[in-house]
């Protein structure tokens, strides 16, 4: 449960508690049908607070032939975070034709195993891209679309925008541009595939283990955090 | 051996005696009342028992020393002795009743109350004109002064109307008496009749003004305002004693004096007793007033007894029985409900919720209404009996009608006035006061009617048959009502196994009946065991579900329509009071009852039609009936209101929902198979194969196929738990009748299937929801959602109930789809098939509906502390469902010797199935349900195996660990999808779902209520009007008659 | 036979005749009294009747005194069972007519009006 | 013995039509994608997402339900295939069909749907729920006239047994009931197009409107589990339609190639038509296909 000192922790709930829990995730208690008073902690309750854990890849060859075939499906989460999405669209266009190589688009984190970030990440986007990357399971890779993802790029000094994805969440391939073309991207998925098998995107697993971290850069950046600490 | 002219001495003696006690003497006046009045009660009530006994013989006691016609004789006969202990018992208990009321207006009131009395029985003992026409003059006298009792606006009012009415009716009574004598030259009635002076041209005139002041007095409808305002004016003590008193005398004199008119008396009498019946019934379902009411009702049944001495010659030898048994019935349950609305002091029969403040009382009251409406084993339900058979022996079907018509509008008010006592509004603060002289003359009344009931029960020609234990054994329950509800439980469940037990032998040799009988009992048994959650003593419950259930048995016992028809009254009676126990019952029951009573009263004219040349009442007589197309309706329609086809179905939804947890799969799943098992015995005597062809059965089935599609259809919209199941029993009902209309064996065998199938999963599904609407105590589904976590074991009924009711391989409800495949398409039904089919597939929708909105989805942070439905609501459950699975493994086990059944009987001899080992197959298709059930279970347990390994480290999360787009659900009400889930549907389909049998029927209550409510204003309340109007009573009568 | 204008026709007639007026006065008339009136009169209508009912021509009313001798009486007297009749039901008449009365008395007591129309508080 | 031979070869066919179903959907993908002027998907790229699905490591459940819901579905399927005859004439590859007809394989179809229903209403979300409520919604309407059509080819062959009904149409294409009971094709064959669930009946599984419907919720091995239902479920349906209507199959070859020819049917349709709400394609479906499938039991009637 501790992810930071507890004391931080307590201030940060109390904070949180105080000036931006809306309504509806404060604790509260409702009537039964026998009169009897349930109490209800909605945050505690609703979500499941197990503490995610690593897990471990397959050794040997049934890895390896496990990394081919997640490289070859690559499902993408059909969510545009920023102005970079316009670029997406156009890949399974028959021009370029990203079927080919096995990626295709999927409504649902669920599902998806590959997120791409496209382009500047707004805090308020940054949470449910949070969300949305913890619902997602394990293996999953995430693809970071244009400069503003690396070092904020023309929104490095903007209030409202974060400057490296990669202190909230593991990234495996930077495409970079502003914005990269189609063209860029299929690269892009070319080098993620490279990676998977090569055994080397292992995110999903870093994210666990450096969670404390991760979370800790996540909290700083987001005031309102009225979400458990774990998305499952 | 008393004179009976010590009972005039008596009462006459004291009149004068108490005129002599001062005013301060109301006490000694009192007692010495209440012994003159007694005194007389055991001298007519020893006279009675000697002459019925043969130890005495009736006689005559001629006063003033000479013989008739110088003097003027009385006669103490069967008859009279009869009448006269009648008058007695009551001029008793009434005065008990009234006396405080007495008390406060001093000793003369008292006096006045024993001329009353006295007065009445010189009335039915006198045989001479003159005297009678005196002694009514006094009783009119006494009666006047006794409304006044009261002493308000309304009582002075309606004494006067009471006056002036009866003062001008016995002034033509005199008008006859001069005629009659100057005709007949004598005032004794027997010289009269000796004189046979009928032939001389004016004594018809003479004749004809006693007899119709005779009839007047008896308030025949229209010209009857003055005693309807009478009625509702005097104090309730009074009223008794005018309604059962006065009523009583004059209907005897009625009697007395037939015998001098013609023939053609006892038509016009029929005529004006029938318009009296139907009226007065028709005019007082839109009554509220309780005495005025209760007005309406006497004037109702006092017409059906002048219906009754109409008949005289047509019920002959049956014509005594059934006079006594009307008679009785009114006399004792009118004085009652008198007497018990006096208590009450409610003017409005909406505030008799009151009533519920004391359990004899609402008891008495029960039994009151249920003796007049002619429910079994009360005496009038033989006395409407018989008279029916007799008339139809007699092809006489209109008047039938009429009768039938009028007990109907006198079940429906006097049902929606039960209702409001059993369910009505009642403040707390309001406390019913009973003083023990107020209770007890209702009591004795309460108790007589059973008395009465035994009598009527011997004297009827079918009552020996009637099995009286049950009865016996309900009544024992209501002594034994203060014992707590798990005795009382155990109890009756011992009785049914024990009645089980024995019932075996005696049908095991007909599968058919034993199937019910185990669907009845059986299913009794399982639903009495989830009784066993309810604490306290549950009152008026057991005898009542007794009751239903013996009445079910009895359906299958019965070897003749009476038998049946007794079964099914029971039947009804006992549901519809299991059904008013629920909390917002009030309404549902009433629509359940005018259903169930109008079902009935059909069924009776149906059997009266068939018995219409029959000289025996076995059932198979239906089948010989000859006016088969009249009959075969009647009762197909009478069968159909307790299965609820589409259009008769309104009352169902309502009554099956809002009933207490275990009573909906008593009502559902049990009880509907009552009208199935009808249908059945009226298919079986139609002739089986045979009938096939018949026009009913092709608009029968096209009718079960209807209400299949309207039951799904309107299921599939119910936000209420209770209320979906509801409706998915109407549609099931409509399958089965749509299978039973097939007349094939095939289709007779999956009618049974389904009926089976429909108990076990209905009572299943009814008790599962039951038991989880008594914990979240909401029917609404939308309100619920998450349940599995906390009520794992009413899901996996749930489950395993909608899986058999979608019909869904391999459980049993599989067989009943399959066979049902098979009959359409080899009886060539297929567009109605069709239709069928269409809406088990609508049944999906509303099945998933059920088990999602309810244990799925998101649960509810205020159902977070539910617990599991009660222990004894699972017992039954998981017996049902071991039971579906044993059908669903091994149909053969039921379906071979069912099958056998029908192709060996003479009714279905061809295309059956046919059995190798466990698979079926007919000439189309085979099914082995136990090969199937292996097959999938392997398969399924190795599938489930295969994914527990592939999935082995699954994280179990919460309700909210949903993918949201990014974002968080709000709250659990509004992340639960479930209210108007198929509004989709609604807007393709929805018009089929337009309530239009509801309309319909409520368009024509409402026309009834207000055709009732405009002709009520006949009565304008003006004295002279009903002045006006008996004259103009006497003059049509008399163009009726010359 | 005999004659229209016989003294049995003219009170056989003039008893309808009362008879038909008292029943118009009862269905006509608003005034209680008057009504109680009407009433009284066809009952002295019916007495008439009985009485008329009972003569026979030429014989004297039957009553045993200096006219009249004990031992050819019934030759002598019209038929006196009518009379002895008329004689009860003029007493019941009264009683019920005095009954009326006080009822009416009471209720104007109550309402300060006789008209039976303003007596409508029970109806339908 | 007997039986292990039966178990077998019923276990062989799965696998051969698990295969072939996999290879199918990879071939009209691919043919779709021609359409659309695209190279597409390798024609076995639906091995491939199958193995990566049930390559995922880690998975969440929702319930005991949430569990049992692929189970249910694959029963479903797995039940169809084993209840249907595939070759005519051929004992060994007629599966279980000895135990039941036409009927049961009809009524089994419920069963995965029911189990889908309730894994996925275990889910806890509404888009499942609505997707369901959807699904069955307009399978009411879809039912229709493959009920019609049931029933005029059973008036016409006689028999509900399916290889009865295949033995009948042996001989040539003038014994199809294609041929013989024309209407009734029809009816079924647009009946079909709903059973498939694509355009213009895929409102139910919308993607973005309510996330994939029903298995939202569902991933890597149910999500596999689902996607191996799916691929048996399109063929054995496929050969239902190819038994009832097109003559059967002799030997695995002309199944296979009438299977694909019947389910192509349903993505050509689809490809040429918009989707349909489902207040929409209820009146529809109660109109045309209806009239038809009552004419196709009306002629055989009169």
């Amino acid at each position: 449960m501790s992810l930071s000192n507890k004391n931080e922790q307590e201030k940060n709930i109390r904070v949180t508690e105080d000036k931006f829990l809306a309504p509806e995730n404060r604790k509260h208690t409702v009537i039964g049908p026998g009169g009897e008073e349930i109490f209800v902690d909605p945050l505690n309750d609703y979500f499941c607070t197990e503490k995610p854990k690593v897990e471990k890849p397959y050794k040997g060859i049934l890895e390896k032939f496990y990394n081919w075939a997640r490289a070859e499906s690559l499902w993408v989460l059909g969510y545009g975070t920023g102005c970079g999405s316009i670029e997406l669209p156009p890949l399974f266009s028959p021009r370029f034709d990203a079927y080919r190589f096995g990626v295709a688009m999927r409504p649902t984190p669920r599902q998806s195993g590959v997120f791409i970030i496209s382009g500047y990440l707004a805090v308020k986007t940054l949470k449910r891209v949070i969300r949305s990357y913890e619902q997602m399971q394990n293996p999953k890779y995430v693809i970071a679309l244009g400069s503003c993802t690396i070092n904020g790029g023309m929104y490095w000094d903007s209030y409202n925008t974060i400057n490296r994805l990669d202190h909230y969440i593991p990234v495996d391939v930077y495409i970079a541009g502003c914005m990269p073309r189609p063209e860029a991207i299929l690269s892009g998925f070319n080098r993620l595939k490279e990676k998977i098998k090569e055994g080397r995107a292992e995110g999903a697993n870093e994210y666990i283990e450096k969670l404390e971290w991760y979370k800790a850069n996540q909290k700083k950046i987001i005031k309102d955090w009225n979400m458990p600490d774990y998305n499952w | 051996m008393v004179s009976p002219i010590y009972i005039i001495a008596i009462l006459l003696g004291m009149a004068f005696m108490l005129g002599l006690l001062s005013k301060s003497g109301t006490r000694i006046a009192g007692i010495l009342t209440s012994v003159s009045l007694a005194l007389p009660v055991y001298i007519s009530i020893s006279w009675f028992i000697q002459i019925l006994s043969g130890n005495a013989d009736a006689i005559t006691i001629f006063t003033a020393g000479s013989v008739p016609p110088f003097s003027i004789n009385l006669v103490m006969g069967l008859e009279e002795a009869f009448f006269t202990s009648a008058i007695n018992i009551l001029g008793l208990l009434g005065f008990i009743y009234l006396s405080a009321d007495l008390k406060k207006q001093g000793v003369r009131a008292m006096a006045l109350y024993l001329v009353l009395i006295m007065g009445l029985n010189v009335v039915v003992m006198t045989r001479d004109i003159f005297n009678l026409f005196v002694f009514m003059e006094i009783v009119t006298i006494a009666v006047a002064g006794l409304i006044y009792l009261k002493n308000d606006n309304q009582s002075k009012e309606a004494g006067f109307k009471y006056l002036v009415a009866v003062g001008i009716i016995s002034l033509f009574f005199l008008i006859g008496i001069g005629f009659f004598y100057f005709y007949g030259g004598t005032l004794n009635i027997d010289g009269f009749i000796a004189a046979n002076s009928v032939v001389v041209k004016g004594a018809t005139i003479a004749i004809f003004f006693i007899i119709i002041s005779i009839i007047l007095e008896l308030k025949p409808f229209p010209a009857n305002g003055w005693a309807l305002d009478v009625y509702q004016a005097a104090t309730p003590g009074v009223s008794a004693l005018i309604s059962s008193g006065t009523a009583t005398a004059s209907i005897f004199v009625l009697y007395k004096l037939l015998p001098l008119g013609s023939e053609i008396w006892l038509q016009i009498l029929t005529v004006v007793g029938a318009v009296t019946f139907l009226g007065s019934n028709f005019l007082g379902i839109s009554q509220k007033n309780t005495n005025r009411l209760l007005g309406y009702s006497s004037i109702g049944q006092v017409g059906l007894l002048m219906m009754v001495i109409g008949f005289m010659p047509q019920l002959g030898s049956a014509f005594k029985m059934i006079f006594f048994s009307v008679f009785i019935s009114h006399f004792l349950a009118k004085a009652g409900l008198f007497w018990l609305s006096g208590i009450v002091k409610k003017e409005s029969i909406t505030d008799w919720g009151i009533l519920r403040g004391s359990n004899i009382a609402l008891f008495l009251f029960g039994i009151f209404l249920f003796a007049l409406v002619g429910f079994p084993p009360f005496p009038s339900f033989y006395g409407k009996w018989q008279m029916v058979m007799e008339l139809a022996g007699t092809g006489r079907f209109i008047w039938i009608v009429i009768i039938l018509l009028g007990s109907f509008f006198e079940g429906l008010y006097l049902f929606r006035w039960l209702g409001y006592a059993i369910k009505g509004e009642k403040s707390n603060e309001e406390k019913l006061q009973i003083p023990w002289d107020k209770i007890v003359p209702p009591f004795i009344f309460g108790i007589s009617l059973f008395i009465a009931a035994y009598y009527a029960n011997s004297m009827s020609v079918y009552g020996n048959t009637i099995n009286l234990i049950p009865l016996v054994f309900i009544l024992l329950l209501f002594v034994i009502d203060f014992l707590p509800a798990y005795i009382k439980n155990t109890i009756t469940i011992g009785a049914m196994v024990y009645y089980a037990v024995n019932l075996y032998p005696s049908i095991s040799d007909d599968t058919l009946r034993v199937v019910f009988a185990a669907i009845f009992l059986i299913g009794g048994i399982l639903t009495m065991i989830a009784g066993y959650s309810v604490k306290g003593k549950r009152k008026g419950f057991f005898p009542f579900a007794v009751m239903m259930y013996f009445g079910l048995i009895g359906l299958i016992e019965a070897e003749n329509l009476f038998q049946f028809f007794f079964a099914w009254e029971l039947m009804t009676l006992g549901s519809y009071i299991l059904i008013i126990r629920g909390k917002f019952s009030m309404k549902h029951a009433f629509n359940y009852m005018l259903f169930s009573l109008g079902g009935a009263y059909l069924i009776f004219l149906g059997i009266a039609m068939s018995s219409f040349g029959n000289t025996s009442l076995d059932i198979g007589i239906i089948g010989l009936s000859t006016m088969p197309g009249w009959s075969y309706t009647l009762l197909a329609i009478g069968f159909l209101t307790k299965t609820a086809a589409l259009g008769l179905h309104i009352w169902l939804p309502g009554a099956h929902a809002e009933a207490e947890s275990d009573v909906s799969p008593m009502v559902s799943g049990i009880l509907l198979k009552g009208g199935v098992f009808g249908l059945i015995v009226l298919f079986l005597a139609m002739g089986g194969e045979q009938a096939a062809s018949h026009p009913l059965l092709y608009s029968l089935g096209w009718l079960g196929a209807i209400t299949a599609l309207g039951g799904n259809l309107l299921a599939v919209f119910q936000e209420d738990a209770k209320r979906l199941l509801a409706y998915s029993s109407v549609a099931n009902l409509g399958y089965i009748l749509f299978a039973l209309a097939f007349m094939t064996n095939i289709g007779w065998l999956s009618a049974l299937t389904y009926s089976i199938n429909h108990f076990l999963f209905k009572t299943l599904l009814f008790l599962a929801i039951g038991g989880v609407v008594l914990r979240v105590k909401t029917h609404n589904m939308y309100e619920m959602g998450g349940l599995i976590k906390q009520m794992p074991w009413s899901f996996i009924a749930v489950l395993i109930g909608i899986i058999t009711l979608a019909g869904i391989p391999p459980l049993s409800g599989y067989a009943g789809k399959w066979l049902f495949y098979n009959a359409v398409i080899t009886k060539g039904w297929y567009f109605q098939g069709v239709l069928v089919f269409f809406a088990g597939t609508i049944a999906f929708l509303y099945c998933f509906k059920l088990i999602y909105s309810v244990f799925l989805g998101q649960p509810k942070d205020r159902f977070r502390k539910v617990k599991e439905a009660p222990i004894w609501y699972l017992i039954p459950q998981f017996i049902l469902i071991i039971g579906i699975m044993i059908f669903s493994a091994r149909p053969d086990l039921v379906l071979k010797p069912i099958g056998a059944l029908l192709t060996q009987s003479s009714y279905f001899p061809s295309d059956s199935l046919s059995w190798e080992n466990v698979t079926a197959s007919t000439n189309l298709g085979y099914w082995s349900g136990y090969k199937i059930m292996l097959v999938i279970g392997v398969m399924f347990a190795v599938l489930l195996v295969w994914l527990m390994y592939m999935s082995r480290k699954t994280q179990k999360v919460k309700q909210f660990n949903i993918v949201y787009a990014g974002e968080r659900p709000f709250t659990p009400e509004t992340t639960h999808f479930s209210h108007n889930m198929f509004s989709h549907y609604y807007k393709a389909l929805g018009f089929l779902s337009a309530p239009l049998a509801t309309r319909f029927w409520n368009i024509t209550n409402d026309i009834t209520h207000r055709i009732a409510d405009g002709s009520k204003r006949l009565y304008t309340g003006n004295g002279q009007t009903y002045l006006a109007v008996i004259m103009a009573y006497i003059i049509i009568i008399y163009l009726i008659m010359f | 036979m005999t004659n229209l204008f016989s003294i049995e026709y003219i009170t056989i007639f003039t008893s309808f005749a009362l008879l038909v007026l008292g029943l118009w006065g009862i269905i006509s008339q608003k005034n209680i009294f008057k009504i109680i009136i009407s009433f009284s009169i066809v009952n002295t209508s019916i007495h008439l009747l009985l009485v008329s009912l009972a003569y026979i021509r030429n014989r004297t009313a039957p009553i045993i005194d200096s006219a009249v001798d004990r031992v050819n009486a019934a030759e002598k007297v019209v038929d006196p069972v009518p009379h002895a009749l008329v004689l009860t039901a003029i007493v019941i008449g009264i009683g019920i007519t005095a009954l009326m009365l006080s009822y009416a008395f009471t209720m104007y007591k109550q309402h300060k009006t006789l008209d039976i129309n303003q007596y409508k508080s029970l109806k339908w | 013995m007997e039986l292990v031979k039966k178990i077998g070869f019923v276990l062989l066919g799965l696998f051969i039509i698990l295969n072939w179903g996999l290879i199918m959907s990879g071939i009209i993908r691919k043919i779709i994608a021609r359409l659309g002027m695209r190279r597409g998907i390798k024609v076995f790229q639906p091995y491939i997402n199958l193995i990566k699905n049930y390559s995922i490591r880690s998975q969440i459940s929702h319930g005991v339900m949430f569990y049992l819901g692929p189970v249910f579905r694959l029963s479903g399927g797995i039940g169809i295939f084993l209840f249907m005859p595939l070759i005519h004439g051929s004992e060994l590859w007629s599966n279980f069909s000895f135990t039941g007809d036409l009927i049961l394989i009809a009524y089994f179809a419920f069963f995965g749907m029911l189990g889908m229903a309730l894994g996925a209403g275990e889910g806890g979300h509404p888009y499942s729920a609505i997707g369901i409520s959807r699904g069955l919604a307009q399978f009411t309407a879809i039912e229709l006239p493959l009920t019609l059509a049931i029933i005029s080819i059973a008036i016409q062959y006689n028999t509900l047994s399916i290889s009865e009904i295949v033995a009948a149409q042996q001989g040539g294409i003038q014994n199809w009931t294609l041929v013989t009971n024309p209407f009734a094709t029809v009816a079924a064959m647009i009946s079909f197009l709903g059973a498939m669930g694509h355009s213009p009946f895929s409102v139910v599984m919308a993607p973005q409107e309510i996330p994939i419907g029903p298995p939202t919720e569902y991933h890597g091995t149910f999500l596999g589990i689902l996607q191996t239902n799916r691929a048996i479920l399109h063929v054995i349906e496929a050969v239902l339609y190819m038994n009832l209507f097109f003559g059967g199959a002799t030997n695995w070859g002309i199944l296979i190639l009438k299977s694909f020819l019947v389910y192509f049917w349903s993505v050509f349709v689809g490809m040429v038509f918009p989707r349909f709400r489902v207040d929409q394609s209820i009146p529809w479906l109660l109109k045309l296909p209806v009239l038809i499938g009552i004419i196709a039991i009306a002629l055989l009637i009169i």
